[in-house]
């Protein structure tokens, strides 16, 4: 009976990605297309959660649908409306090309897949109630991944200093003008 | 002291170029660089009195050091007789070079004289190389300064030139490139004397189209008329005179000293190339429009004359081909110096814009006409003594190619005689004024010593055929039986 | 209560050196006064980079035997530590290229940060125990490189050149993690040396989704090391970007991408070294053929370079796909000299484009020999070293690699090498003519700033790289020394 | 409650990754690249995820979790450099960007 | 006597030396005097040689000495060695005797030429070559004499090089000689191949163990070879009248008196070698007798004095030939004595009256010079009927007695006596017709106006001089040997060369008989065509036209051999060198960088096409790993 339900709600969330996963790259706005990404965020914290991985699907809303989303939106809306027929442009082959690798791209992995999924890519172990919480994962943060965490940080601090570096030209740009 | 000379011989011009390079003032560059170069060759001289010419075990001045261990390789100098005689040619030649670009008057003085100091350290150094490896490096690292020297103090046409020179050289040479590692790896050690032979054909065409290029031999000669129409004359009488004897070295130390088998199995092959190589060059030389080409060309036939006599194999094929190495060293070196001198004179090079030039100038006409005559093998002469040696070297193997060789001398009286009568007889060309001085001192001073070594070396060829070792020393492979003459019925 | 592992700082200290320089030149873009600014945060950027190179050879010194360190994320070796040394190094120099560029007033301080945390990025990355802390090393120093390529906002070419790197450099991480994801739901495991073991327990060798893996891994870094086909971004990058990061990432970004190349593929995939082996072979030919034979027709000498350094991803490739003791030897000696000689060759070009103030072409570089004899001696020996001509450690790095490939059979391959170092020459050598065979009509153009300037720092970098790079053929035994030691942590 | 094998979930994430790259091969506006570079890495760590429930270990979400951090990082430099390019009067078509070449 | 054999050698070499090397600071007086003096000082030497020589027992006059190792490769070595034998010292004693006189005689003749003292240089180096060659104690040495004095001869053919006809004509003689060279080579590669070295001794040896072998037969042919071209005997004779170009006196010395009889010299030298392969041998003496026959008749039409001299001198050495051919060494050995006399005497007396004419050479602008010139008509008279072989000058006995030899020589032999015989007609006939030519009948209007008195200079004391001695020395050479009666000359030889015929009594008289006879006839001839003109030239077109292109050698070889030597070359060149071995190698360049700019062509600027690469290029690895697994 539960499993009625998961399937259902699987497969809502499923299509929901698929479809908004399609849209982003195929609608012409940048702007609508940033709306179908926090779509398709929030489908796959649906599907995380089915995975009974509750905080990555926390961290998911929140992290991406919530800051990284924003911030896109901030710059869609600075730099207006910049509007682009997604066939057009480039060399004619290249819209074909495209087609074709990300095609077979994903025939591949899908059929390597298959090829292996002959019954023995089941959900695995059974697993305890507290698989994916928040004090699992920050367990692992704090032993195993200690590293990881770290760096993170680091990276984010850069990122920071290169953001601030590339976009506040303002300063030597006025001092020109 | 002994022991040490094939290094001296070899790092003294290398610490010489880099003093020029390092040194503030242009000036003493060439004085310096002279000095060095005499300095060079009298240090050969006291090798001379210090050589064992007949040791059978190893070779003389040896020394060894590890230079890296894990391949075994090792920085294994020493001479063996015939490298010996070669190491001695060019240190003449480069001296008599280093000279006339003195008393030419090089601009970029520092760079210049370095380049040819850097150049005489790298020939030597092939010569002297007992390593693989070692003697690659050589090699290739006369490739360095004969690259600039050409392309920056060579003529018009210089730039192609230099690539074509370059690039179809390095095509021979990677190959050999590839051809010593396998053999390194496979036999263990880059040790020219420790390793044992390999009966491997592929590595056999791997080093002797190197060398078949770099002689050059027919048909790899392309890079060769450019080369030496373009560079300046002494840069050309190195090349052809002292850098084409690297092949020659190779052939016998390698080809010959580490692949018997494959050496005998390509013999007929290769001796085709040389002899059709003698034929053809001495036909293009015929028919050259300038000196430089009839230089140029004879060079090409006489490198496949020599070629002859060593895949001819016997004793008194291989005595005659280094005789006939030095001999040519010497003659093309002095040849190209006589035709930058007239080229001074007269601003080109092209037969028919010459002549005359015989009156009024005997000391061109006595030098021009002594080295042609010698270049053109009269008999006496100690060029007639190493075709002799090697055409009876060859002749038993296959009469044929003694039979083709002698038409090939022939064929050299023709175009040597066309040559000089083009320069020096006939009413003077529109290209010879009276301004057109006789040699000068300094020129003589150059120039005769070589033409003087040449007349010694006619007086006695013996000095060197006979010093080139024979089956007992390890110039010569341990499997290959060397008959004194080929073929004889007892 | 949580049980922090024990963090082995010592085994970290190279790349916290140089983090450390790089908080340091951070803060003092705010704090010290503008005149101060570019002296102290070069001085503590290559501060940073000596501490990374002493700890470097510290930890090389004081560790005979690789382990694996903090939980297995890192392993401590002597591998890891050459790598460092050869980043470090390039780092300092990459300094003293940098000091007198003309460079916006107002980023100095940053600009040293970011240099110095992408050295400790790639510090980092080389020892990397397992697939997250590739990925984050990787992406560590990518980040960095993307907003150094573009720090000259000014210049479009370096605003396309950080977009395209940017927007490449983030799918080819793509594929590189999707890879991992792959190798990881095989094995279950994300440690390289638990994946091999997981492999050879469970049987994985023929399961397709771990080959598809490791193709994608193998993709990501080659596309890091700029092998073709996925080198296409190289040349407008490095075109492109400031000239002293140019000079960096040639050196570094290669170094580090083909070091943890041979780490990753020896460490956790032996199993499949048959399939690997092959594939590395055939990229190491495709980039081969496909840098030289475009470098052939360039006129721009960076673009030039950078598809020189296309091939060079060629050659050092032949020394993975060998995949053995002396290959992995071959490739870290050939890297000393290579790291220091691209350095040296974009720092000349970039000292030629300040003459002059426009893109530097062979044309434009004609006289440069004569006009400048040091630099001009240097460019010299760094074209004969990227050629592989005796008495450059650019040859001896050849001679090696070849070797490994013969002494694992596969001496086509040698001939490939040999064939790519020929068509090579023609371009190489078309560099020295340009500097110094023009006709004397075409010499001696006129730099803009009329006598050329006096850039000491560069002008001893260029002289070291020199030294390096002609140092490195006489004094080939010690290098090999270090190497071997330092290869004997692979399991080859 | 299963629901689903985890191939589907796996089948997904190909997809998401392949329409990703479609969407960086395919877009000039590079807004609209970024977007899908998220994407691509959004089905990456679809992948980890579901692998990590297949082991049932937490080294998959982790390595998710930092992906997430990077991509957010990445994200940030780019929205940088477009505004820069913004600032430079350029117009927003990576198609435009073409001056190196060749 | 060893060590006078040295001084005989190496005198003339110092003075060639001293010369070059002295340069300006010699004046060209004493450049004369020096070679001169060393020429004489050689035939001092070798006049002790021979009288020392004369002390020893017939059997023991042979000696070898040598000075040091000149070529050695292995067990192969060659000395350099000197041999003193009975043949050498004759060999030794014309040479430098007519040297003496020959190159004394350059004193006046080359008085006033600006270059005197390359002239006395080339001179003294010939000299050395030519006694080189004779006292040679090896093949090897031997043929460095050969090559040294066709070096010489080239040298002096072209001492006027602003001559372009003489500078051409010093490149065939060389070049031609060069062949020869070659072909003696070959014939010592064979030696060394079957003995393994180049001394008389091993060689004679070997070649009479195996006689009649092939090999054997190959060796006389190279050598044969070498002397056809070195004598110009046909085939190779077409360079010695070209040779003219030379001074005169040089004509005298290399081109009649020595250099062009050394083939006879190695004939004689080599006879064990020709006697082991008799084929070869007769060929000799066949082609001698054609020579001897073609060289007279061409020798009618020629108009240059000195051509006429030179075909008369091909036709002599055919005499020798014909009687080293035969085995009768002694008697062309003879023949060559006088032949250096009558002859030389001749071109120096030739040399006299171009002289008085300046530098004039055709006879037909010559006449009636006898009044002019009285004692050099004396003298040329002399030579002529020595020539002739007219009683009692020395042409008489020597060319007789050869003729005598082949009518012993069997029915071949008798064959090429009528050749023979006839020749000595044409001698006749061809050698008073210059006669009558020249010093007959009324001064022509030519000689009257160019005509110069010679002063009695110092110069001209030299060459007036020569001509005297030469002129004895034309009448008393003959009287050493009177055949089959007083034999010295035969005795002194027999140690090296044992003659195989031995003419009778009888045979003498008849050869003599007849030879004068015809030689009378051919005189008369003459006198009637040219002198009393009661005769007249018939008018054969065709035999004329072939006598004047001298059988159209010259054409032949031009055809047959330097003009496809040339075209050959051009085709090469043009067809081969160019297009393919030096064209090649920019085509490859150029399609290398084509390629390149295909390849460049892909790197679009666009970044989507990298992405796409990327893509594409990823699934096709994965594809590969999948599938290879």
């Amino acid at each position: 009976m539960g499993n009625f339900v998961v399937w259902v709600v699987w497969v809502m969330a499923a299509f929901a990605c698929l479809g908004s996963g399609a849209a982003v790259v195929s609608f012409s706005n940048p702007y609508y297309s940033a709306l179908a990404l926090i779509g398709n965020l929030g489908s796959l914290a649906v599907l995380y959660l089915l995975l009974s991985a509750e905080f990555v699907a926390a961290a998911q809303v929140l992290v991406y649908a919530g800051a990284v989303m924003v911030m896109f939106l901030f710059v869609i809306a600075y730099l207006g409306r910049h509007a682009d027929a997604p066939w057009a442009g480039g060399p004619n082959w290249q819209a074909l090309g495209a087609v074709a690798a990300a095609g077979a791209l994903m025939v591949e992995i899908v059929v390597v897949i298959g090829l292996k999924a002959s019954g023995r890519l089941s959900h695995g172990p059974e697993i305890g109630a507290g698989f994916g919480s928040p004090y699992e994962i920050g367990k692992l943060f704090l032993t195993d991944h200690l590293l990881a965490f770290e760096i993170t940080s680091i990276v984010l601090l850069t990122a920071a200093v290169g953001g601030v570096v590339l976009g506040s030209h303002a300063r030597g740009e006025e001092e020109r003008a | 002291m002994s022991s040490w000379l094939a290094t001296i011989l070899v790092f003294l011009p290398l610490g010489g170029a880099l003093l020029v390079w390092l040194l503030p003032v242009g000036r003493v560059a060439g004085p310096l660089a002279l000095l060095i170069a005499l300095t060079e060759v009298g240090f050969w001289i006291n090798g001379l009195t210090l050589i064992d010419f007949d040791r059978t075990s190893g070779p003389s001045f040896d020394q060894q050091t590890t230079w890296f261990s894990d391949l075994n390789v090792s920085y294994h100098v020493g001479f063996s007789a015939f490298s010996f005689w070669l190491a001695g040619l060019a240190v003449v030649v480069m001296a008599a070079a280093i000279a006339y670009g003195f008393w030419v008057g090089r601009e970029r003085p520092r760079a210049y004289f370095g380049l040819m100091l850097f150049l005489t350290a790298a020939v030597v150094g092939v010569f002297a190389s007992e390593d693989l490896l070692l003697f690659y490096v050589f090699f290739e690292a006369m490739m360095i300064p004969l690259y600039v020297l050409i392309g920056v103090w060579g003529g018009p046409g210089r730039l192609g030139a230099t690539v074509k020179f370059v690039i179809y050289t390095m095509a021979g040479s990677l190959l050999m490139l590839a051809a010593v590692i396998v053999f390194g790896l496979s036999s263990g050690s880059f040790d020219l004397v420790d390793s044992n032979p390999s009966n491997s054909t592929w590595l056999f065409l791997g080093f002797a189209i190197a060398f078949a290029v770099k002689a050059p031999l027919f048909p790899f000669h392309g890079w060769l008329p450019d080369a030496y129409r373009e560079s300046s004359p002494e840069v050309a009488a190195v090349l052809s005179g002292v850098i084409s004897k690297a092949a020659i070295f190779g052939f016998i130390r390698i080809c010959l000293g580490k692949f018997p088998g494959p050496f005998d199995d390509f013999r007929n092959v290769i001796l085709a190339l040389a002899v059709v190589g003698l034929v053809y060059g001495s036909l293009m030389a015929f028919r050259a429009p300038d000196v430089r080409g009839v230089i140029a060309y004879s060079s090409l036939a006489q490198m496949g004359l020599i070629t002859i006599g060593v895949f001819s194999l016997t004793s008194m094929g291989v005595s005659g081909a280094v005789l006939q190495a030095v001999n040519h060293g010497l003659i093309s070196a002095t040849l190209f110096l006589l035709a930058g001198a007239i080229e001074r004179r007269t601003a080109t090079g092209s037969l028919n814009r010459l002549g005359g030039m015989a009156r009024g100038r005997p000391a061109l006409a006595t030098v021009l006409m002594v080295t042609g005559v010698i270049a053109l093998a009269v008999p006496g002469s100690s060029a007639f003594a190493g075709e002799f040696l090697i055409l009876a070297g060859i002749f038993g193997f296959g009469w044929g190619w003694a039979v083709a060789g002698a038409t090939g001398i022939v064929l050299a009286a023709m175009y040597m005689l066309r040559l000089i009568s083009a320069v020096l007889h006939k009413e003077p060309g529109p290209a010879v004024s009276d301004a057109a001085l006789d040699l000068r001192p300094a020129e003589l001073g150059i120039v005769v010593p070589l033409v003087a070594c040449l007349l010694a070396l006619s007086m006695w060829p013996a000095a060197i055929s006979e010093r080139v070792g024979d089956e007992n020393t390890p110039l010569f492979p341990q499997k290959a039986e060397f008959p004194a003459f080929p073929g004889s019925v007892p | 209560m949580i049980q922090t592992p024990s963090v082995d700082w010592f085994a970290l200290s190279p790349s916290l050196v140089a983090l450390g320089a790089a908080a340091i030149c951070l803060l003092s873009a705010v704090l010290t006064p503008r005149w101060l600014l570019r002296p102290f945060a070069a001085f503590v950027c290559a501060l940073g980079f000596v501490g990374g190179l002493v700890m470097a050879s510290l930890v090389y010194w004081k560790t005979p035997e690789a382990h694996l360190i903090v939980a297995d994320a890192v392993s401590r070796d002597r591998f890891a530590a050459v790598a460092q040394l050869i980043v470090m190094g390039s780092g300092l120099l990459a300094v003293g290229v940098s000091y007198s560029a003309r460079m916006r007033q107002d980023h100095i301080g940053e600009y040293y940060a970011l240099l110095a945390t992408a050295g400790a990025g790639m510090a980092f990355l080389v020892q990397a125990g397992n697939l997250m802390t590739l990925f984050l090393g990787l992406e560590w120093f990518s980040v960095c490189l993307y907003i150094l390529c573009a720090i000259e906002t000014d210049l479009v070419g370096s605003l396309e050149a950080g977009l395209k790197y940017l927007i490449i450099g983030g799918m080819g991480s793509a594929v590189l993690l999707f890879g991992s994801a792959l190798v990881y739901g095989s094995t279950g495991e994300l440690g390289f040396s638990a994946i091999a073991d997981a492999t050879r327990l469970h049987d994985l060798s023929g399961d397709p989704i771990l080959l598809v893996g490791l193709a994608m891994i193998l993709a990501g870094l080659a596309f890091k090391a700029s092998a073709a086909p996925f080198h296409m971004w190289t040349p407008d990058v490095y075109d492109g970007a400031p000239t002293p990061v140019t000079g960096f990432m040639a050196a570094a970004t290669k170094a580090v991408a083909l070091v943890l190349a041979l780490r990753l593929l020896s460490v956790a995939f032996p199993e499949k070294e048959d399939v690997w082996t092959i594939a590395v072979a055939f990229l190491a030919c495709a980039s081969l053929a496909w840098g030289n034979l475009a470098a052939l027709v360039q006129t721009r000498v960076k673009r030039l370079l950078a598809y020189s350094s296309i091939s060079h991803a060629g050659f050092m490739l032949i020394a993975v796909a060998a995949a053995n003791q002396l290959g992995a030897r071959a490739l870290l000696y050939y890297l000393i000299p290579y790291a220091a000689i691209s350095i040296g060759a974009f720092a000349v070009v970039a000292a030629r484009e300040r003459e002059l103030g426009e893109t530097v072409t062979l044309e434009n570089l004609s006289g440069f020999g004569w006009e400048r004899p040091v630099l001009g001696a240097a460019m010299f020996t760094f074209m004969l070293g990227f050629a592989g001509f005796p008495l450059t450690g650019g040859f001896m790095g050849k001679f090696l690699i070849f070797s490994a490939a013969s002494e694992r059979g596969w001496n086509w391959l040698v001939i490939v090498g040999v064939a790519a170092t020929l068509v090579s020459l023609y371009y190489y050598l078309a560099v020295i003519r340009a500097m110094y065979m023009r006709p004397a009509a075409e010499l001696g153009l006129a730099p803009i700033g009329g006598s050329p300037p006096r850039e000491v720092l560069l002008t001893s970098a260029v002289v070291a790289a020199m030294i390096v790079n002609v140092g490195a053929f006489f004094a080939i035994q010690p290098l090999v020394d270090l190497t071997r030691t330092a290869a004997q942590a692979l399991p080859l | 409650m299963k629901g689903p094998d985890l191939t589907w979930y796996l089948a997904v994430a190909a997809f998401l990754f392949a329409i990703g790259a479609l969407g960086v091969m395919l877009r000039r506006s590079p807004l609209i690249v970024l977007l899908s570079l998220e994407i691509m890495l959004n089905g990456a760590n679809l992948a980890l995820i579901t692998f990590s429930r297949h082991h049932g270990q937490l080294d998959g979400q982790i390595f998710a979790l930092a992906v997430m951090a990077v991509a957010a990082a990445e994200v940030v430099v780019g929205l940088g450099l477009i505004v820069a390019v913004h600032r430079r009067k350029l117009e927003l078509d990576v198609d435009k960007l073409s001056t190196l070449r060749g | 006597m060893i060590a006078a054999a040295w001084v005989c050698l190496l005198a003339p070499l110092g003075a060639a030396l001293a010369i070059t090397l002295g340069g300006t600071r010699l004046s060209r007086r004493a450049a004369g005097y020096l070679a001169t003096a060393s020429v004489a000082t050689s035939f001092v030497a070798s006049t002790v040689a021979f009288f020392s020589i004369l002390g020893d027992p017939a059997e023991e006059r042979t000696h070898l000495s040598t000075s040091w190792t000149w070529l050695s490769a292995g067990n192969f070595d060659v000395g350099l060695t000197l041999l003193v034998d009975p043949l050498s010292i004759f060999m030794m004693l014309i040479v430098s005797g007519v040297g003496a006189l020959i190159v004394g005689y350059s004193i006046g003749y080359m008085h006033g030429d600006e270059e005197e003292r390359r002239y006395f240089a080339y001179m003294a180096l010939f000299v050395f070559s030519m006694l080189l060659l004779v006292q040679s104690g090896n093949l090897l040495l031997l043929l460095v004499g050969w090559g040294l004095v066709g070096l010489s001869s080239y040298l002096l053919i072209g001492f006027h090089h602003e001559r372009p006809s003489a500078v051409a004509a010093a490149k065939k003689a060389f070049i031609m000689n060069a062949f020869g060279d070659a072909t003696m080579a070959l014939a010592f590669f064979v030696l060394i191949q079957r003995t393994g070295s180049l001394s008389f001794d091993s060689s004679f040896q070997w070649s009479g163990d195996n006689a009649g072998s092939w090999a054997v037969n190959l060796v006389a042919l190279g050598l044969l070879g070498g002397a056809v071209a070195k004598s110009a005997q046909l085939p190779l004779q077409t360079w010695l009248p070209d040779a003219m170009e030379g001074p005169t006196p040089v004509s005298a010395l290399i081109h009649a008196a020595t250099m062009v009889t050394a083939g006879v010299y190695l004939l004689v030298r080599a006879a064990p070698v020709f006697e082991a392969a008799p084929h070869v041998q007769d060929l000799a003496a066949g082609l001698g007798a054609a020579t001897l026959l073609v060289a007279g008749l061409i020798a009618l039409v020629q108009v240059d004095i000195k051509r006429v001299i030179a075909y008369s001198t091909m036709s002599q050495i055919g005499y020798m030939f014909l009687g080293a051919g035969l085995g009768a060494y002694a008697n062309s050995m003879f023949h060559l004595m006088t032949h250096a006399f009558f002859k030389a005497l001749l071109f120096l007396a030739a040399g006299l009256v171009i002289h008085a004419l300046l530098g004039e050479q055709d006879m037909r602008k010559m006449g009636g010079l006898r009044q002019f010139l009285p004692r050099t008509y004396a003298a040329f008279l002399i030579g002529a009927l020595a020539l002739t072989g007219i009683p009692p000058l020395s042409g008489f006995f020597s060319k007789d007695s050869i003729l005598a030899s082949a009518l012993a020589a069997g029915t071949y032999g008798q064959v090429l006596f009528a050749v023979g015989l006839a020749g000595a007609f044409l001698t006749g006939l061809y050698t008073f017709r210059m006669v009558f030519l020249v010093f007959g009948g009324e001064p022509s209007p030519y000689a009257r106006e160019h005509f110069h008195k010679p002063d009695r200079s110092e110069p001209w004391l030299w060459m007036s001089l020569t001509v005297g001695v030469l002129t004895i020395g034309a009448v008393v050479a003959g009287w050493i040997q009177f055949a089959g009666i007083w034999t010295p000359l035969s005795d002194f030889l027999r140690p090296v060369a044992e003659p195989l015929v031995e003419p009778s009594g009888a045979q003498d008289l008849l050869a003599s008989f007849l030879a004068v006879g015809l030689g009378i006839a051919g005189v008369a001839v003459a006198w009637a065509v040219y002198s009393a003109r009661t005769l007249t030239v018939p008018q054969a077109r065709v035999v004329r036209a072939v006598l004047e292109h001298k059988f159209y050698f010259d054409e032949l070889y031009d055809w047959v051999f330097y003009r496809p030597t040339v075209l050959l070359a051009r085709t090469l060149r043009d067809y081969v060198e160019r297009p393919v071995l030096l064209g090649s190698i920019d085509a490859i360049a150029t399609g290398a960088r084509r390629i390149g700019n295909e390849v460049t062509e892909l790197q679009t600027g666009l970044v989507r096409t990298y992405a796409l690469a990327i893509a594409g290029s990823v699934t096709v690895l994965a594809l590969v790993f999948v599938w290879v697994k």
